[in-house]
């Protein structure tokens, strides 16, 4: 329970970070830090696999490919983004506040009463495989052609504007 | 040029409206491989060159002026200095216009001496350029040591000869200032025929390495009408295969009677530009046993020519060398007194230098190094 | 609260915080951030019931954070690349500027 | 939290070679144990030592290396390197420390200060974290984690991170190039490394780094090396450990005479020798890990050298893995970054991928003289295209010379 | 044919073979260890000028403060001030003789252009100091060094020197030697002439 009363603060900070920092890096790195603390939060709840690859995903691969996307796309807009923000503020509360509420009033129904496991359950890595190939197997090849049609995709966006019209040597 | 105030600025390309996303570097003065205080405003699209502008002037010394204010010999110091990687070459073209201007001739002897010690001088640059060029691509310094380690050689040669390794100031006006001491010659002869296995163990090294064939081939090429257009000499010029060396295309010294061959490229590009200076090494070797071998007895600088008080006729005259760079010629001016009335040099450092942006857009960044590297320039020449 | 409790409450606030960004955020790389939350929101939730809920033999709670662990990197993946496109095309990631189907 | 092995053997003696590296260790817990302190001190204080022993081994080499690096590369270009400070200069890395200690630690205007303070320390922890699961020697990981190699990757993608946070928190044209450059780098070299990685786990069926290594049993032939996928696999993961860890000829990061520094550009005094720690030690756990995966860990070349502490071999094997890139690096010009992307999308990640089902069938066909049949030709007949492909490109860019007559 | 990946191969060779050939050869590991050892100087070695003076004092230099070296030397770094004496007649040496060798180019013209043999160049090279402007002027005192010194420096040059000083000291001697005996011969023939008209004055009458 300690863990997670440490962890639950720290995640929400650091996602209100990534909502309202004004310089998109900042918020970036900012989602960076609440991915990974949510990671910390896994290896806690004893999901040690799941902590790791959320871990290795998001850290090292989607924060860094938004980072990366910034970077590419930099520009001085946050004066823009401070001014515009009370009235963007405001619809973005009228629309997600009651969202929160509702899902608060679903927690605090259907908490009660039900018996919790106190004891770790166990996540062996040998089980998660063979469970992944066999009783989720349909779900992993789907997952793979998802994949292998993302990369064909994104591979095809950057394809699209190479360097043709900028080097007339044909390298 | 000069009339581009923004050239004068402190950071004139550097500063872009926020709207593009270009990105304006300045790359020098205070940079690892502009060769000295060379800088090039670079503006880059992600890693490619969108334009180029080279700034230079860091290291003007005024050569030109400080030579019109002094006397003739007293230049010649001065043109040690201006490629300071071979100040022989500069020596010998600046004599050369001397002789031209007032009429002297130069002893047998002294001419064979000239052409051996101006072949050693292409020899240590284009050995020098070996290794900078890797260092450029990024090699760590290994190449550039064993350059350094054999031109040291030819160096200690120098130093037995004119006394001073690098700021030779060396030729006179009619030959040479000293003759060659004893021994020198065969000295010389070992050296030229331990440079073959030293080129041998440098091919290895640098041209069958995959790595720097796919950085140096079809890079920074030009058409050759655009090169010859520019005013591009040397290695450079007959990388892209135009057949153009003033030893043939208009001999100077006793360059005909000597048997070698000119190397031309095709492409000219990076790989072509290393690759002719390679054989141009081995060209020189060639022309340096012929040379030692034929060296005549005699004065080694005319006896008749005045080392005090020299005094041309009126006139002009303009004499040309094939420097290890290019074409590098000297266009004197004389009023018949003691200092020259217009003392101008033709340095190929700066005339290679000015085709720079063409061969760099829409290339990488890192290409841009490497073909800065390529055109082999040094500060002191283009910047005088 | 119990952990449980604990662990739905902190998944429906880094909703609704991912929401917000969402609909407040122009920058469609900072929509991205938001969606990034939302999905760990609910990944959070099926830790939560896997780790406090009855025995599962099946393991379908981590199993089911895995799937959406990489069905997130390539939603990133590709949401990324079109709005690099996008960007190539009109020079801006500002979705309000974005009004125009034509590229 | 993170499960450990809970494979702890029959303690032989507190002082062999063997358990010398743990010694530290032992001798906490045994003091702390006879001062009835509670279990949970114990092990807490015992993982404290134990870390502590990696750093300062690790600390201390990097000190070494730094030296052993400039000597070698001295040496390979004719020049006898630092031999000033002490004897043969074994004190200039102290030499150095002080320097970079006193130097004035200069922020940028335009810095983001917290970011660039930030950035260095970034840098260095995930190379220690990663440091901590290796085994070392029979008796010697760390932390034995069950999930190591996993752990390793994990911890070693934040490595990106930071170098984004240095090249962008510095404000400044060149380390934000580099950190572009960096990224890019990274990300497109960390596929065929794990990929690669992977045929080892599936072929070793753990994702432990000390039961991949018990796993590569006896000496020399039992190494994954020794495979016919795991030379192509080794060598895979061998190059893209140099791109991992910015060693030339993948230095552009910092290629220093493109961008300077890279997203080392701004850095001075400490700040840089944190950059500098953490490239080094980095390089020791990829180079490190190799070892692990794919050259048998801590276990002796031969069959008859058991005796010897089998952590000098784990340090042997280190120390010529990064000698070869020494070595690479005094001979080897940098290559360009579309070049470098190039290679990595098109050949490292595809021939990777080409691993995992060779691993699959030599572990399906046992392993024996049928496998090596099956698995052999299926490996090399992909690289003989590629070998043919990349000698025609070649063919092409020979080129010949004329001559002017005269 | 070449296998892909030989080139670099064979570019690991090179390295390999340099650094294993460092430990063991002399032309592969050039290094001079300076302050302990130095690499031997040719003798043709030039560096900044001194002043030559004949004896062991000032008294000899050999230089007249004519200003031609002044004249050319080309970065101007060469300051001479005749010596006269109370009357302003030419001592013919150099009261004050200085030059700046932190501008001067090493360059050798002095030394060619000196028709007295007076001014040559200099092997020393190791003259750093902490005294930008006082220590790198160096002045007349510190410029003269004595012949011996140029002999030890350059045998050949300095032997070649003396025997021509010596040969035309010999000459002016010689010419001395004539034109006193030419003056004697000379007084006597005036004496000569002088008695003969007395002579023939004293025969006159």
């Amino acid at each position: 329970m300690t863990p997670l009363l440490i962890l639950a603060p720290l995640i929400l900070l650091a996602a209100l970070g990534a909502v309202w920092m004004a310089r998109p890096v900042h918020a970036a790195l900012m989602l960076a830090l609440s991915l990974a603390l949510v990671a910390v939060l896994y290896l806690a709840l004893g999901a040690d696999f799941i902590g790791l690859v959320q871990f290795a995903v998001y850290v090292g691969a989607v924060a860094v490919l938004i980072v990366f996307s910034l970077l590419i796309t930099r520009r001085g807009d946050e004066a823009e983004e401070i001014q515009r923000r009370p009235k963007s503020l405001v619809t973005g509360l009228i629309c997600s506040l009651p969202v929160l509420a509702v899902l608060l009033y679903v927690v605090s129904q259907t908490q009660t009463g039900k018996p919790e496991r106190e004891t770790l359950p166990q996540l062996p890595l040998k089980e998660l495989g063979i469970t992944l190939f066999t009783t989720h197997a349909p779900a992993v090849l789907g997952i793979a052609v998802l994949l292998t049609a993302v990369m064909i995709g994104a591979a095809l966006f950057a394809r699209e504007t190479g360097k043709t019209p900028q080097n007339p040597d044909g390298k | 040029m000069i009339s581009d105030p923004s050239i004068f600025s402190p950071a004139p390309v550097l500063e872009g409206s926020d709207d593009d996303q270009l990105l304006r570097v300045s790359l020098g003065p205070q940079h690892p491989s502009t060769h000295g205080v060379f800088r090039m405003n670079v503006v880059l699209d992600g890693e490619t060159v969108v334009a180029l502008k080279p700034v230079f002037g860091y290291l003007h010394r005024n050569h030109e002026k400080i030579a019109e204010s002094v006397t003739y010999l007293s230049s010649m110091p001065y043109t040690d200095r201006l490629d300071y990687i071979c100040p022989l070459t500069n020596n010998w073209a600046y004599a050369n216009a001397v002789e031209k201007l007032a009429g002297i001739e130069v002893p047998e002897r002294a001419e064979y001496m000239r052409v051996i010690l101006g072949e050693l001088t292409r020899l240590i640059n284009h050995t020098a350029f070996m290794g900078f060029i890797l260092g450029d691509m990024g090699a760590w310094g290994s190449a550039l040591m064993y350059a350094f380690r054999e031109r040291e050689l030819i160096l200690d040669l120098f130093e037995d000869l004119t006394g001073a390794r690098m700021m030779a100031n060396f030729m006179r006006f009619g030959g040479c200032r000293n003759d060659l001491p004893a021994g020198w010659a065969e000295k010389c002869g070992k050296l030229v025929d331990d440079y073959g296995p030293f080129l041998d163990e440098m091919e290895k090294f640098l041209v069958g390495n995959e790595i720097l064939l796919a950085r140096c081939q079809d890079v920074g090429q030009l058409p050759p009408a655009t090169l010859i257009n520019g005013g591009i000499t040397g290695p450079m010029l007959r990388a892209a295969g135009v057949n153009y060396d003033i030893r043939k295309a208009d001999p100077y010294g006793i360059y005909e009677r000597f048997n070698f061959r000119i190397p031309l490229g095709e492409k000219g590009d990076v790989y072509d530009r290393i690759m002719i200076r390679f054989l141009e090494m081995r060209e020189s070797l060639k022309i340096l046993r012929q040379a030692l071998d034929q060296l005549p007895e005699g004065d080694h600088v005319n006896p008749k020519a005045k080392i005090r008080g020299f005094k041309p006729p009126v006139g002009e005259a303009y004499a040309r060398i094939e420097g290890p760079k290019g074409e590098l010629g000297f266009h004197l001016i004389s009023d018949g007194t003691v200092n020259p009335y217009r003392y101008r040099v033709r340095p190929p450092s700066f005339i290679n230098l000015t085709l720079l942006e063409d061969m760099c857009l829409g290339l990488d960044l890192a290409d841009v190094v490497i073909i800065l590297g390529s055109i082999d320039i040094v500060l002191g020449e283009v910047d005088r | 609260m119990t952990p449980l409790a604990t662990l739905l409450t902190l998944s429906s606030v880094l909703f609704a915080l991912g929401l917000l960004a969402v609909l407040t955020r122009r920058n469609a790389i900072l929509v991205l951030v938001g969606i990034e939350l939302m999905l760990n929101a609910a990944n959070i939730n099926f830790i939560a019931f896997w780790r406090y809920g009855p025995p599962d033999p099946q393991l379908t709670g981590p199993m089911f954070v895995m799937f959406a662990i990489a069905i997130a990197a390539a939603e990133a993946a590709v949401g990324l690349a079109i709005i690099l496109m996008v960007f190539r095309h009109t020079r801006s990631t500002d979705l309000n500027k974005l009004d125009s189907l034509h590229g | 939290m993170i499960s450990l092995l809970a494979a702890q053997k029959v303690e032989p003696s507190l002082f062999s070679p063997e358990w010398l590296p743990r010694l530290p260790q032992r001798l906490v817990e045994m003091v702390l144990t006879n001062l009835n302190a509670p279990e949970w001190l114990v092990t807490i204080a015992g993982f404290l030592v134990a870390a502590g022993t990696v750093v300062a081994v690790f600390l201390s080499a990097f000190a070494l290396l730094s030296l052993i690096e400039r000597k070698t590369l001295a040496r390979a270009q004719n020049r006898i390197g630092p031999n000033r400070a002490g004897w043969f200069g074994i004190l200039q890395p102290v030499a150095d420390g002080i320097k970079m200690l006193t130097k004035e630690d200069i922020v940028p205007a335009k810095a983001e200060k917290f970011l660039h303070l930030l950035a260095p320390i970034l840098i260095v922890v995930p190379a220690i974290l990663a440091l901590g699961v290796i085994p070392y020697g029979r008796e010697w990981t760390p932390v034995p984690l069950e999930l190591g190699l996993l752990f390793f990757f994990a911890v070693g993608s934040l490595t990106e991170l930071s170098v984004f946070m240095a090249g962008w928190a510095s404000g400044s044209k060149f380390p934000m190039l580099g950190a572009m450059r960096a990224i890019s780098q990274m990300v497109s070299y960390e596929l065929p490394l794990i990929i690669s990685a992977l045929a080892v786990v599936m072929v070793s069926g753990t994702l432990s780094l000390p039961r991949i290594v018990e796993l590569q049993e006896g000496s020399f032939p039992g190494w994954n090396i020794c495979t016919p996928w795991g030379i192509f696999a080794g060598l895979l993961f061998y190059i893209c450990t140099i791109a991992e860890a910015n060693r030339c000829p993948f230095d552009l990061p910092e290629g220093e005479s493109e961008i300077v520094a890279g997203h080392m550009t701004e850095y001075s005094g400490f700040k840089y020798a944190l950059f500098f720690m953490g490239e080094y030690l980095g390089l020791f756990a990829i180079a490190g890990l190799f070892v692990t995966l794919f050259l048998g860990g801590w276990q002796a070349p031969l069959p008859g050298l058991g005796w010897v502490p089998s952590w000098l071999w784990f340090f042997g094997k280190l120390a010529l893995v990064i000698f070869s890139y020494l070595w690479i690096r005094a001979t080897y010009p940098r290559v360009r970054i579309d070049q470098l992307m190039r290679f990595a999308w098109l050949c490292m990640i595809p021939m990777a991928l080409l691993t995992l089902p060779a691993a699959a069938i030599w572990d399906f066909t046992g392993r024996g003289l049928l496998s090596w049949l099956v698995v052999l030709p299926l490996m090399l007949v992909p690289w003989v295209i590629v070998a043919f492909v990349f000698n025609k490109r070649l063919a092409a860019s020979r080129r010949t010379y004329t001559f002017a007559d005269g | 044919m070449k296998l892909p990946g030989m080139g670099l191969l064979e570019g690991l060779a090179v390295t390999g073979k340099n650094m294993v050939q460092s430990f063991y050869k002399k032309e592969r590991m050039t290094t001079v260890q300076y302050p302990e050892e130095r690499a031997p100087i040719s003798p043709n070695f030039r560096n900044f000028p001194f002043l030559v003076h004949d004896g062991d004092s000032l008294d000899g230099l050999r230089c007249v403060a004519c200003s031609i070296c002044e004249k050319e030397c080309p970065p101007q770094c060469i300051y001479i001030v005749l010596e006269r004496d109370e009357n302003g007649k030419s001592l013919k040496r150099p009261k004050i003789f200085d030059i700046d060798v932190s501008v001067c180019m090493n360059c050798g013209i002095c030394a060619e252009v000196c028709p007295f043999d007076a001014i040559y160049m200099d092997g020393e090279y190791e003259l750093s100091t902490d005294d930008r402007f006082g220590g790198l002027l160096f002045n007349r005192e510190r410029l003269a060094k004595s012949a011996d010194y140029h002999m030890k420096l350059r045998p050949e040059q300095a032997s070649e020197v003396m025997a021509r000083r010596k040969a035309e000291e010999e000459k002016k001697a010689a010419a001395a030697a004539a034109k006193a005996a030419k003056a004697k011969a000379d007084a006597e023939a005036k004496k000569a002439a002088e008695e003969k008209p007395a002579e023939e004055k004293g025969g006159e009458p």
